[in-house]
């Protein structure tokens, strides 16, 4: 596969990301498949910023570590990513009189990259245009770096910028004309990047959406009708997003005074009978821990959505890690059914939206869905959502009129019920009266505390846990013959089975079609549910597989002990990284094929 | 203290009857309060479904399996977000949430202050016994500086907190008070509050006869005074703080604080104008095709 | 092993504590071993309560589910309690006009069970005394019952109630002379309890103490000079004890306004120098959990002990349980190094207080000390503590004031810190300052988001483990032989191996000292320390044992779960109880010696 | 504005001096509140080791590293009940703790509702620019109606919180306001809010150029005055109240009520009363055979 990456660096606030996300725009418009990563701060303005776009005319989810064009706002950038930039790649920068060190001239010459200084004050003064325009000014370099057309860019800031009026477009035009003509200047306006591959027209009409849109069109689709949130980095996009869209959607929105608050609130609107949902990061999923063994005695559906940042403590709010999955299955006090699933890209990140909002409501009980900073925020290129695949399931919810009268009090907490799923109305039905009553309690909801009454309590709880395990599917596998991907759902012979879940995904896939080793046998075991978990599978593969890879971004392997607590075989090779950074292609297909 | 019952009343006040023993010590405060709630419930012509009755932990959410009516029993000062959240789902369904002092002002004082600026359309009643009965008599907020207590053996080293300058400063839109043991005062006041457009505060003085020696039955007998039949007229802020606030001599009690021309805060959500359906009744696949435009 | 028991029962505030309280101390006094056990209804008052007590004049550490004397107070103790009589026993009660059902009667008869009506209102009204004073009267008659001498009591009596007067001093005199004479009367003065055993002298000199208070000494002992606290039961009594002796011991008591105040007002003195602890349940943990993983990443020492009650939300808040194991270990976001150890008895409530401080000062990391209701509440007879054994270690605490002026700010958490622990010093201290940084942060705990320092930090952190994994004891192996304990160092055979954590201790050791089948060599292996997870000797001990057995006061075997979660073996064999009840000896025995 | 410093306030000043660069936007508040802290330190007298820095999360947090002296990072929401705790330890040591309005008015208000009926003996200072900053301009509780923010694209439907009248309910000790162009006017009431027995509370109007477009530098500029310079004394409850609220016009700046004949918390602890050690002085092995005496 042939693939090509482009890195936008500078400081926070200097449109680094409107930069990039114009250039993806127009790539994927132009046919290529684009995955956008970003990198910056915990800080408002001037920090080390950078946007990385890996572009390709086949399906593409990871970034690599090193680059065919970068471009530098400022000298911080040449100072910290040149090193980066590979053999015939490209350096755009706006630093007058730079001089690089004489090392990395050296390595820069080497590799025979053209280093190009593009005036951009001087031409943005000659033009009288704003500052800002400087963006336009870069973008219509690098897009004729890229060898495409002007008309392109023109296309794509007359929508973005059209309802501005005519004078602004007008000058937005000269800017990128003038960027055009500037690269004429260069080398004889020879100097292009040559090897972007050929664009294939498939990918014209996908979405270039983040996790974090995706999730909160996911969650509209779902039939969710209210979101309360607070901000926490990298939970805080889909609370804007949702916000963004509220008049459009309906939806209730509110922005909490706290984490406690906006649990509470999704659990009063979910007992009512709507869908709601709530979102926040491992700080904030802490103080929400409570609400969820809450939601587990009062047998509420629930929908929490956790994504993870490194920690502990404040830890690294920007950045990415897959620390916190014991904490999804193992905080909230006393003993109880819980679903813990977790997203990888945009596709599922839109998918399993209704998935868990089904199984909140079928077994009445907490969902978690994890999801993390790198998919939160990456751009994923999308085919546009399907429409026919989501169905909603509301489970045992009684609401047709005679069927409610014939119910009991009795019938709310029935400990008998089959795989502990008892019927379940909504406050407000002309029927019996409940309490949805937080201390144990027998079938109507009155308190009892009693023995036999506590063992049939939880057992009945715990028993929708068994029928839970039996309804969620298996890790999947992908089998990646001859670098295409093809989901087997035979227990095959592997030479290689990597495991992982969350956001590594993308990578594996990514680093697995690029397997060295001609007629290998490579596959990835992707595990979406996390609790409960499910080994079977795993075992069966594991013992035909020459060699099992772990793959997790975090310290302990938290996938492992998982497996292990639930009875599963222990895997001892693992690829571990916790430095707040997602695995990068080439780094993991090093990794990969390494001894060990 | 009388209790004039119509027969109508009556019946439908039965049919808030739970077969469940009242387990609070004898002479609480809490059962006057669970009579009043009832009575209050009829008398507004709410039926056991037709309402939603949320309880914090405490003594007085011990009341949660004590009546019928959707209840539900939650945690320790989290009643108020949990009963809002509930409200905005379905706003065509009264909900009312009762919450002790210790949970009002000490774990869950933040949702109390939440819960007034943002106005809210739910009726908060406060089991205001100055202290915390269930976990066996420990100071709150409001417990008296001096007096010994569970934990506290030489007295509280905090202010007490004055509690009606506090929900005053938070601009409410409905602030009543009224007596564990006035069940005619309760009920009007009560009813005020599940008629009133936005949060209505209810603080109730609760007699607890086996924590609280400082404020007992007979001490709020003896002070505890009808304002609104003394010509109190609840349309004016500054008047109402004063007179909550001057507790000295006399407890002024009934609806101190009134206004209906500012919108809850579900009146006020920008999506939801003009919606003829509530949250609860919305619950389908939504078609996302037109927003993913924006993303091609 | 001979062993009696008796059980107080009536409402919740009429006086069964104080006659269980009452009658053991003077067994204790009179020379037996004594172990209280109460249940109650988490209301105020009225509420069916019990107070049990066990009685031998060996070690005894637990409970059996049938009596040998019953007290009544009123007719709910007859009708619930009457068929947990053992043959030959004693109903005292003071109901009037009392009848059995029918069937209760036959039993009763069959049993030999002798049913004496006390009418302590009448004989209270003839003395004229308070009714409070019903509570000498009936402990009177028990305490003849037992075949004790009046003067015993007496002279409790006086103690308790001396500074109250000669008068209140003499009517009690009377109410327990007309105890006696009353006994006189029936079955002509012949009705005794036969089966006490002789007393041992040696208990005399014990203390009777509930492991909340024996907790609340073993802070004080540690040097611990501040509580911040929340009431929640089972950790309220800890509060409670230590508040009541704040005027002796100066400590700094506060209840705070919830359990995040308390756990940080806990870390912010901790790091300012002094030894703090705070205390909740479940519930409170919950919200505490943010706070552990802010102690985590500034490397604060800091004390949390969580006792439990079954969850999952309010639960049963006075029954107990054992179902937060694994939030101990797995909540609170990030990955970090913590310890979790659990007490089991009196005794290491106290000793492990210490071990608690030093733990954490040591490896600069947050410790989770678990109780659980049973311990906190029950009273057991404990021997005065050894005032020598305990030592302060506080790590790497610069204090010394040369070695202080050396200190540089990077030294605080600088990374090649060997085992990751580096120079801790105060806020006051004459010496470079640092920042006790909650972001990821570098060796001065400046802000530092590199990929080289998160995994740098991390690694640092996560050494700390690796150390404290190698100080902290493995399981400690308790063999029976003969009905008599003895601790065994050696890995030796063994036909039946238990192994449990926390309050199961004493009635596992109870039960094992009555295990059936001579000449069975049968060891109990008892984890103290829970995170980071021994199973070395386990695995050891295991793999020559006929049959192992694991013994858990919940759902889901969580012990189990974290031992395999930690490569260790797989106990398949489980007794698990989830009832909110600790084991009782009697049903433990025939649930060990069932086949399986 | 003018910031004379004498020679010696300047070499004191720069002890507090860090090598880390500030990454505030241009024309943050935070620069000047970061100058007048240590300049009201270096006035007080307190070298960089004499002092615990407690921060709470938020744009103002990023000071933690760009000062010296004993410095805390902690959660957001609550860096009161940190410092107080960190105080009650060692009392002879000056503690000070910074807070957002996001934090002090939201997550944790709880906190500063408590920190201030304890009359804890530490200063907290607010950085009120009506937003949260760090997590890039939302609403907070402080943010007034009818302004789009970041999350509430129609304004919030919530109240704006009257934070003075609200502080005030809760019957402090020390009220002061500056604002964060007034390095004069902060470093005056920082040194008196060192200085306080009890709970001083500083409120200190930040511009926030990025996300606050309503309470600017140059409106605040234009608005704010020294009161205490026009006649202001503090000592009067009610009228400090009533000056602190009245902001139509123009915003009174200064030390607006302090008073120091309260005991501070610690000072009301009956056990440390008389105590010459600090509990941080007291860690040592107790001998408790005395008090197991009861037990026997
Ligand atoms: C998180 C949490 N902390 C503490 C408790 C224990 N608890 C139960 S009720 C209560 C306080 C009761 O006081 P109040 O709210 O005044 O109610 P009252 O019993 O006086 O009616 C407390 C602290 C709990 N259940 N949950
Ligand atoms: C528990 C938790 N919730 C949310 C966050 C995210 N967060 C960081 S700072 C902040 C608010 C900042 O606002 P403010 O306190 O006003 O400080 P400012 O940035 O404006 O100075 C939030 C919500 C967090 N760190 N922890
Ligand atoms: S403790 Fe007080 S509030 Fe609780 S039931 Fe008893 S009297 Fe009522
Ligand atoms: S966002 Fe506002 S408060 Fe934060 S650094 Fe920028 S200007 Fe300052
Ligand atoms: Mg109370
Ligand atoms: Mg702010």
């Amino acid at each position: 596969m042939t693939r090509v990456s482009l890195k936008v660096t500078g400081a926070q606030g200097q449109g680094v990301n409107s930069i990039g996300e114009m250039c993806a725009k127009g790539l994927k418009r132009a046919g290529y498949c684009v995955f956008g990563y970003k990198e910056y701060m915990s800080l408002i303005k001037g920090g080390h910023s950078s946007y990385q776009l890996d572009v390709a005319s086949e399906a593409i989810e990871s970034s690599e570590t090193t680059v065919d064009m970068l471009v530098c706002f400022n000298h911080h950038g040449l100072e910290r990513n040149a090193r980066e930039v590979k053999s015939g790649g490209i350096i755009l920068h706006q630093t007058p009189q730079w001089k690089f060190s004489k090392e990395v001239q050296k390595t820069l010459e080497e590799r025979g990259v053209r280093v190009v200084y593009l005036p951009s004050e001087d031409v943005i003064k000659k033009l009288k245009a704003k500052p800002i325009l400087g963006n336009v000014l870069v973008t219509s370099v690098v897009w004729a770096l890229l060898g495409r057309k002007a008309e392109e860019l023109k296309e794509l800031v007359q929508e973005q910028f059209g309802h501005k009026g005519e004078k602004v477009i007008e000058m937005n035009f000269k800017c990128i004309e003038e960027g055009f003509a500037f690269l004429q200047t260069i080398e004889n306006g020879k100097l292009k990047m040559e090897n972007l591959p050929k664009p294939n027209l498939e990918w014209k009409d996908h979405l270039l959406i983040t996790g974090s849109e995706a999730m909160g069109l996911g969650l509209i689709h779902a039939g969710c009708r209210m979101y309360c949130g607070y901000p926490m980095t990298p939970s805080s996009q889909l609370l804007s997003f949702v916000a963004d869209m509220q008049n459009k959607t309906g939806m209730v929105i509110k922005q909490a005074e706290d984490e406690i608050t906006a649990a509470q609130m999704m659990s009063g609107a979910m007992h009512m009978g709507t869908r709601a949902a709530t979102g926040t990061s491992g700080g904030g999923f802490d103080l929400m821990t409570e609400t969820v063994s809450l939601n587990a005695i009062i047998e509420n559906p629930s929908v929490f959505i956790l994504a993870q940042r490194p920690g502990p403590a404040t830890g690294l709010p920007t950045w990415t890690a897959q620390g916190d999955l014991l904490l999804a299955v193992g905080s909230a006090h006393g003993e109880f059914a819980r679903c813990v699933m977790a997203v990888s890209d945009a596709e599922d990140s839109y998918d399993l939206m209704s998935e868990a909002f089904n199984i909140a409501e079928k077994y009445q009980t907490p969902v978690i869905v994890m999801t993390d900073k790198q998919i939160a925020e990456a751009l994923f290129t999308q085919k546009p959502y399907d429409q026919k695949k989501a169905k909603i399931d509301r489970g045992n919810l009684v609401t047709d009129p005679k069927a409610l009268k014939e119910l009991k009090s009795t019938d709310r907490y029935n400990p008998t019920a089959k795989d502990g799923i008892s019927p379940r109305w909504l406050p407000g039905a002309e029927a019996a009266t409940y309490c949805a009553q937080g201390d144990e309690h027998n079938a109507d909801g009155s308190v009892d505390e009693s023995a036999k009454n506590a063992v049939e309590q939880m057992e009945k709880r715990l028993r929708k846990m068994k029928a839970l395990e039996r309804e969620i599917a298996e890790p999947v596998l992908t089998k990646i013959e001859n670098g295409k991907l093809k989901i087997e759902n035979n227990d095959v012979d592997l030479d290689l089975l990597v495991v992982s879940w969350g956001s590594n995904k993308g990578v594996i896939m990514d680093a697995l079609k690029g397997h060295k080793g001609q007629g290998r046998k490579v596959g990835y075991l992707h595990y979406t549910y996390l609790w409960p978990m499910k080994t079977e599978r795993l075992e069966k593969l594991m013992s035909k597989a020459k060699r099992t890879v772990l793959v997790e971004c975090n310290h302990g392997g938290q996938l492992g002990m998982l497996i292990q607590m639930s009875g599963g075989p222990t895997i001892k090779d693992k690829i571990l990284k916790y430095d707040g950074r997602p695995f990068f292609v080439d780094e993991l297909q090093s990794l990969l094929s390494a001894p060990c | 203290m009388s209790i004039p019952l119509d027969s109508g009343t009556a019946k439908k006040m039965f049919a808030f009857h739970c077969g469940n023993q009242c387990t609070w010590c004898d002479g609480c405060g809490d059962y006057g309060i669970w009579t009043a709630v009832k009575r209050a419930l009829s008398e507004s012509d709410i039926p056991p479904h037709g309402v939603l009755l949320c309880y914090d932990v405490g003594c007085h959410g011990n009341t949660s399996d004590k009546i019928l009516g959707y209840r539900f029993h939650g945690l320790h000062g989290r009643v108020i977000p949990f009963a809002a959240g509930a409200k905005l789902a379905n706003p065509r369904l009264p909900v009312m949430a009762f919450g002790g002092d210790g949970a009002s002002f000490s774990e869950g004082v933040g949702h109390l202050v939440h819960g007034i600026r943002s106005n809210y359309p739910i009726a908060f009643v406060l089991h205001n016994n100055g202290n915390y009965g269930l976990t066996t008599g420990q100071a709150s907020s409001l417990t008296q500086q001096g007096q010994p207590m569970n934990s506290s053996p030489n007295g509280i080293p905090e202010h007490t907190l004055n509690s009606m300058d506090f929900v005053f400063s938070l601009e409410p839109t409905f602030v009543a008070r009224a007596w564990s043991g006035d069940i005619d005062m309760m009920t009007k006041v009560l009813k005020a509050a599940i008629g009133h457009r936005g949060f209505a505060f209810v603080d109730i003085l609760q007699a607890c006869p086996t924590y609280n020696d400082f404020a007992t039955h007979s001490f709020l007998m003896e002070r505890c005074y009808d304002a609104n039949a003394e010509g109190h007229l609840p349309d004016d802020f500054a008047k109402a703080r004063a007179l909550a606030l001057d507790t000295s001599k006399r407890i002024a009690c009934g609806v101190l604080f009134q206004r209906e021309d500012i919108p809850s805060f579900y009146e006020k959500l920008e999506p939801r104008k003009d919606k003829k359906t509530t949250a609860v009744e919305e619950v389908q696949i939504v078609d996302t095709r037109a927003w993913e435009k924006e993303f091609v």
